[in-house]
């Protein structure tokens, strides 16, 4: 299975719909992409994307659907990946594909906790 | 937090200028505290001691580059400089400032910064971008790295300090100068640049005129490593399609460098030294070279690298 | 008198004359831009936070620029023209992304996509932003880009003195060659004031040492009037002693504000909100710290970054780190910053409306800080001073074209009455004794703290105009000791003088005026808003000595008053 | 005491005279230099404009090999070898995008560095360590009377935050050391300027013109010989002397020898044993000094 596949299949697996499957970004036309993007949601909890680049750093994007500020949650979470942007609803970690699917999961629970 | 505050009486002796009288030191008295700046020092000396004083300076806070200048002789920022910091760093609270080198005098320490400016606007410092980007058809990205990358040697406030400290500005009409290489660098490697073969152009020959002195390193306020800039646009000789003498010979000199890394992983001037100028500009070298004595060393071979092979792998980034 | 003609001339190369330069350059008419300093070196390159954007596509998902209007009218405590408010939100995205285009290098998120950072006031993060610099790199894009259009002259180190107008229309400018002192009449269908703020008439300030507040002072000589002058910004946090501005970026990223005995006092001041209210409501909570002996000896308070991290703290405050260790010796990933309030930016300005265009005179705009065009009301919110010079500067080139494409020529001639203002300019070169500019400059700055800052009453701002009385009668003998031609910066500080004195006495009149507090301006003996009274706006003619004042309503679109709360 | 010793490719080839000169000098004030093992090149100072992560990951090797032998401080005499590891060291400290790259490189090399080890310039080690004091005891014959123009150069002074030993603009290691021979040291307006060794590779005609500046600029001072910190600045600045003459149309030369030849002089060595050039040799017979 390819690693864009094997992506695609641990999103589904927590229960994420894709909304735009794989497509390639360049800095502007005429460019060789550097990376490519898929997109997902996660019921009426949140969505973002997946940055895959060529050289295969993974990030993924998070859009918490409820109003609050990533930054301020940062120290309660407890996600394997790497926080590398928060601000408002938009988180953004550093992943690895073993690591993937477990955040995903946690980041879940951690939503749907906040909304109880 | 700690701040200590401490009060000092220093004197600044100021070299002045003016087209009628050319140019005369004159000396300022005056009490600084430990944050007091030399823009501060400057305003106060023209504000309660000699009005006549002129000299540049509007952000006092080292983003608009006006108050280039010398003080005890290191091109800075007057707004980068504690008073206090210098007289202690001299052990003497006598400090002398002077107008930056290089540019003509206008008045005091106001100097003509238009040939600066020139050799800025020679690197077309402006983005490019491709048609359809700037119809608004298309959002550019960026990757956050070559932001970092870019956004160092983006940070050139025009200020001067580095051209007016070059030695190879002074010596070649032709080498654009430490801060305009910066610039261009700049728009050379920003991926959403589309005029890269033109800025090849106006840049490499350029770049290859730098004595790699790291004067323009050490004198910059914003420390945007100007010869970082020309190292890196180097680099791009490879891609270039048309070179000129300089590039050329750098180039090969460069290549035979590296030769010579990865044979022994170590670096034989004799050999890169022929290698680059090819055997008859050499032989002329070498007789100046047995003159001296030194023949009988070019003649030594230096033993290699035991573990070339871990050395090959540094250098061609292969570690499969 | 020598003459040169323009379709346009603009004062001011920040931001906001670089922007409407290029506007109407690119409509095909020639243009002049005129400013004190080389265009780079303009205090639009100071501005360190960040520009507010909604981006569609790239915002919070759950933030609209209605939100964003609204934030920026409850920070302006009301005082905002609603309908600028809205333009300024839904033109934020465009303008950004323009800038991008053009090659400014926004940080990024790791898709390569324009960052985000939250800011004071606002609902959602909007702030867009290079580092903690800007404005420095918004300024070097649009000088590049205008540079590069080569229909733009740039007369850099040319000192704007007076507007020259007839009965009803402006006619030009009269400038100085600053090298050489010789006088320029730029005769002009229509003149741009993009001069920027007015920090210099304060004692402290995180402003230039250019912003004297050239433009206001031109603009009241012409019989022009400023709108909301009592309005003057303080900065919460400005690097003690030296008041080079720690930017509200700081606690957009976590930081944090303590007092002497390491409280978190944001907490008894703006519960909800806490360090990231806004800016005129921290300034007050910081003095009153100090006041109240909780402060620091000296009168400052810590602003404590230590627990962001060293990597974060020098990618994304670079400049905070660095002006900490340059200017006070203090390592900011270590220690507490000090800080404290310092003047900042200037709500008030030459009165125009949205489309940047002046009611008391045809062919008479402004844009920016040296314009009020009730974007900001009483207080500006963080990051929106940017945006209002590229929004505000692109809509006012846009209606100069518009103007310009009906415009008629005048049939009277206007060169003998240019003549005059170039030699009321020379009293101070030709007397050969008085008072330097020095001495005058000093106490107003004194006077202008005191007085007309942070916390003022009827008393202290009685004391104020007084003094700025008395000193409006030194300056008659103000005289200039350099008589050399050649870039004789004592002249030029003598005019600015005299700018600064015009200001002064508008600023301390309106804030006499006005018996409440709203925003910025702080009332002692009034502290409470009063919209029955006071929700309009003044507008302010200097006449002489004194200065006459009326009133305008506020525009009002969707959003009723409501208590400001954070 | 003993140092961890680079020599650097300059310094074992067209410089040797460096390399002799500097162990007999260390042997001399009873220190002594251990060789780091199976050493690279640093570069040269141009490696890094052709492969930047490369020239990092170069340089971390030698420091690595450093730390395994125990030692700290990594001296040597050449300053673009100094500037050349001690740039290395920075930009993996402080540039995490470099770092990343780096360590990428890396993996599955010996190379395990720690951050600790650094290289420093044999003057500094003079000057600081050892001190100009104890120096001064082993002096045999005072160079008394010649005048020494002291040259630093670039890299041993710039970049100053990473250099680090002396101020940038107002250096006076060479000065010390100069008198502590019993010379007299001339200061001269050049001292801190490039002797154009860098452009050689590229530009001579412009680089030439610049070690014709340098040595210019001491000789109006009247210097007798001109002292240097720098393996590279040898091969400009000693080896080009004839050629400078011919070239500029001189009717002077002014022989610049290595600092540790200087102090070999005075702690009473031959010429001949520290290697020293025909021309910088005939200066001294004529001064008798030799």
């Amino acid at each position: 299975m390819s690693y864009e596949d094997r992506i695609s299949d641990t999103l589904t697996k927590i229960g994420a719909t894709i909304t735009r499957g794989w497509y390639s970004v360049s800095e502007r036309p005429e460019r060789p992409p550097f990376g490519k993007e898929l997109e997902y949601k996660v019921d009426e909890l949140f969505w973002g994307k997946i940055h895959l680049r060529n050289e295969g750093d993974l990030y993924l994007l998070v859009i918490s659907k409820d109003i609050f500020n990533w930054k301020d949650k940062i120290s309660q979470l407890k996600v394997k990946g790497e926080i590398e942007d928060a601000a408002g609803g938009l988180l953004w970690l550093k992943e690895n594909l073993d690591n993937l699917e477990e955040d995903m999961k946690y980041i879940k629970e951690y939503l749907s906790s906040l909304k109880k | 937090m700690s701040l200590q505050n401490e009060e000092m009486d220093v004197v600044l002796k100021i070299k002045r200028y003016s087209p009628e009288k050319g140019y005369w030191w004159q000396e300022y008295k005056l009490k600084v505290d430990r944050f007091t700046q030399f823009t501060e020092a400057l305003r106060r000396i023209k504000s309660e001691q000699d009005p006549t004083l002129a000299y540049r300076a509007s952000c006092h806070m080292a983003v608009c580059g006006s108050c280039g200048m010398k003080i005890n002789g290191e091109p800075r920022l007057a707004c980068k400089t504690l008073v206090i910091d210098m007289a202690k760093k001299y052990g003497s609270n006598v400090i002398t400032i002077e107008p930056m080198d290089y540019f003509k005098p206008v008045k005091d320490l106001i100097v003509d910064l238009d040939e600066f400016y020139q050799r800025m606007y020679k690197v077309k410092p402006r983005l490019y971008p491709h048609k359809e980007v700037l119809e608004g058809n298309v959002e550019q990205r960026l990757k956050p790295e070559d932001q970092r990358e870019l956004w160092k040697f983006a940070q050139c406030i025009w200020c001067g300090l580095c051209v007016s400290a070059c030695p190879s500005v002074k010596m070649d009409p032709e080498f654009l100068g430490p801060a305009a290489h910066a610039k261009g660098y700049r728009f050379l490697a920003d991926p959403r640049d589309t005029i890269t073969e033109e800025r090849m152009k106006i840049l490499i020959d350029s770049a290859w005129r730098c004595t790699y002195c790291y004067m323009c390193y050490n004198v910059c306020p914003r420390d945007i490593e100007p010869v970082t800039a020309i190292k890196k646009t180097r680099a791009y000789t490879r891609l270039a399609k048309e070179k000129t003498s300089v590039a050329q010979t750098g180039e090969k000199h460069i290549e035979a460098i590296f030769n010579s890394l990865v044979e022994s992983g170590k670096l034989e001037e004799a050999k890169v030294y022929l290698s680059t100028y090819g055997l008859l500009g050499s032989i002329k070298d070498f007789i100046y070279l047995f003159q001296s004595g030194k023949v009988k060393y070019a003649l030594v071979k230096e033993k290699p690298v035991e573990n070339i092979s871990e050395v090959r792998k540094i250098l061609s980034g292969d570690n499969k | 008198m020598e003459k040169v003609s323009y379709d346009v001339v603009i004062v001011g190369a920040g931001l906001a004359g670089l922007m409407a330069a290029h506007e109407i350059a690119s409509a095909g008419y020639n243009v002049a831009v005129i400013s004190k300093v080389f265009p780079t070196r303009s205090h639009s390159a100071a501005a360190e936070g960040g520009i507010a954007a909604y981006i569609q596509g790239n915002s919070d998902p759950n933030d609209n620029p209605d939100y964003m209007a609204y934030d920026t009218i409850k920070g302006g405590d009301y005082l905002v023209d609603q309908d600028a408010a809205e333009l300024l939100a839904y033109k934020s995205g465009e303008i950004v992304m323009l800038l991008e285009r053009w090659g400014t290098l926004f940080n990024r998120q790791p898709d390569g996509r324009v960052a985000v950072r939250y800011f004071g006031g606002q609902t959602y993060p909007r702030t867009r932003f290079v580092g903690d610099k800007t404005g420095m790199a918004l300024l070097h894009t649009v000088y590049e880009r205008t540079s590069g259009l080569g229909s733009v002259d740039f007369y850099f180190e040319w000192f704007a003195w007076e507007l020259v107008r007839d009965e009803n229309r402006v006619r030009g400018i009269i400038a100085f060659d600053m090298r050489n002192m010789v006088p320029v009449f730029f005769k002009a269908k229509a003149v741009v004031i993009a001069s920027g703020g007015m920090g210099m008439l304060y004692r402290h300030s995180t402003n230039s040492y250019i912003n004297t507040g050239d433009g206001y002072a031109m603009a009241l000589r012409a019989r022009v009037a400023l709108k909301d002058p009592e309005f003057v910004q303080f900065h919460p946090t400005a690097l003690y002693p030296s008041d080079i501005l720690i930017s509200e970026a700081a606690r957009g990223e976590g930081a944090v504000l303590r007092n002497v005995k390491g409280e978190r006092f944001m907490a008894r001041y703006a519960p909800k909100k806490l360090d990231l209210a806004p800016r005129d409501i921290v300034s007050r909570a910081i003095l009153t710290e100090v006041k109240e002996g909780r402060g620091f000896p000296g009168g400052y308070v810590g602003l404590d970054l230590t627990h962001l991290g060293e990597d974060y703290i020098k990618e994304r405050l670079a400049l905070a780190y660095e002006a900490a260790k340059s200017f006070a010796g203090l390592d900011a990933t270590k220690e507490m910053i000090p800080v404290r309030p310092a003047q900042h930016y200037y709500m008030g300005g030459i009165d125009v409306d949205i489309t940047g265009r002046n009611p008391d005179l045809i062919g008479l705009f402004a844009a920016g800080e040296a314009a009020c065009v009730s974007v900001h009301g009483a207080n500006r919110l963080g990051s929106n001073s940017l945006l209002e010079t590229l929004v505000f500067g692109r809509e006012t080139g846009r209606a100069v074209v518009e103007f310009l494409k009906s415009y008629t020529e005048p049939s009277s001639d206007i060169d003998k009455e240019a003549e005059k203002m170039i030699d009321s300019a020379y009293d101070v070169v030709k007397s050969e004794s008085g008072i330097h500019f020095g001495e005058i400059l000093e106490k107003l700055r004194d006077t202008m703290w005191d007085y007309v800052g942070v916390f003022r009453d009827e008393n202290g701002l009685k004391t104020a105009l007084s003094e700025i009385m008395k000193l409006r009668e030194d300056m008659k003998k103000m005289y200039v000791l350099d008589k050399s031609k050649v870039y004789n910066t004592e002249f030029y500080n003598a005019l600015e003088l005299k700018n600064m004195l015009d200001l002064a006495l508008v600023i301390a009149t309106s804030a006499l005026n006005r018996k409440e507090s709203r925003g910025a301006h702080y009332r002692l003996d009034f502290p409470e808003r009063d919209d029955q009274n006071w929700l309009k706006h003044t507008i302010a003619y200097l006449r002489g000595n004194s200065v006459e004042i009326t009133y305008k309503p506020v525009k009002m679109t969707k959003w009723k008053p409501e208590a400001r709360v954070y | 005491m003993s140092y961890a010793y680079y020599p650097g490719c300059a310094t074992h080839g067209l410089s040797k005279d460096v390399d002799i000169a500097t162990r007999k000098v260390f042997e001399t004030l009873g220190l002594k230099l251990e060789e780091v093992k199976d050493w690279n090149c640093c570069g040269g100072g141009f490696y890094d404009e052709y492969d930047e992560v490369g020239h990092v990951a170069l340089n971390l090797r030698n420091l690595s090999i450093v730390e395994k032998m125990g030692y700290n401080k990594m001296i040597t005499p050449c300053s673009v070898c100094l500037h050349s590891h001690r740039l290395a060291a920075y930009k993996f400290k402080e540039n995490k995008d470099i770092r990343k790259k780096v360590e990428e490189r890396i993996k599955g090399t010996s190379i395990n560095y720690s951050g600790k080890a650094n290289a420093e310039h044999i003057v500094w080690v003079l000057v600081r360590d050892i001190g100009i004091q104890k120096i001064k005891e082993k002096v045999k014959r005072p160079l008394t009377g010649l005048r020494v123009a002291a040259y630093y150069g670039c890299q041993m002074l710039r970049p100053e935050e990473i250099m680090g030993f002396e101020p940038a603009f107002n250096p006076h290691s060479m000065e010390d050391l100069i008198s502590a021979t019993g010379a007299i040291p001339v200061t001269f307006p050049n001292a801190r300027s490039c002797c154009g060794f860098p452009l050689m590779g590229s530009n001579p005609n412009v680089g030439i013109k610049m070690a014709y500046n340098v040595l210019k600029s001491a000789k109006d001072q009247e210097a007798d010989l001109l002292v240097h910190p720098c393996s590279l600045c040898h091969l400009q600045l000693d080896s080009l002397q004839l050629k400078i003459k011919a070239e500029f149309n001189t009717n002077w030369t002014l022989p610049a020898i290595y600092v540790t030849q200087l102090l070999g002089l005075a702690f009473g060595f031959s010429p001949d044993e520290l290697g020293i050039s025909n021309l910088a040799k005939q200066v001294l017979i004529s001064k008798g000094v030799v």
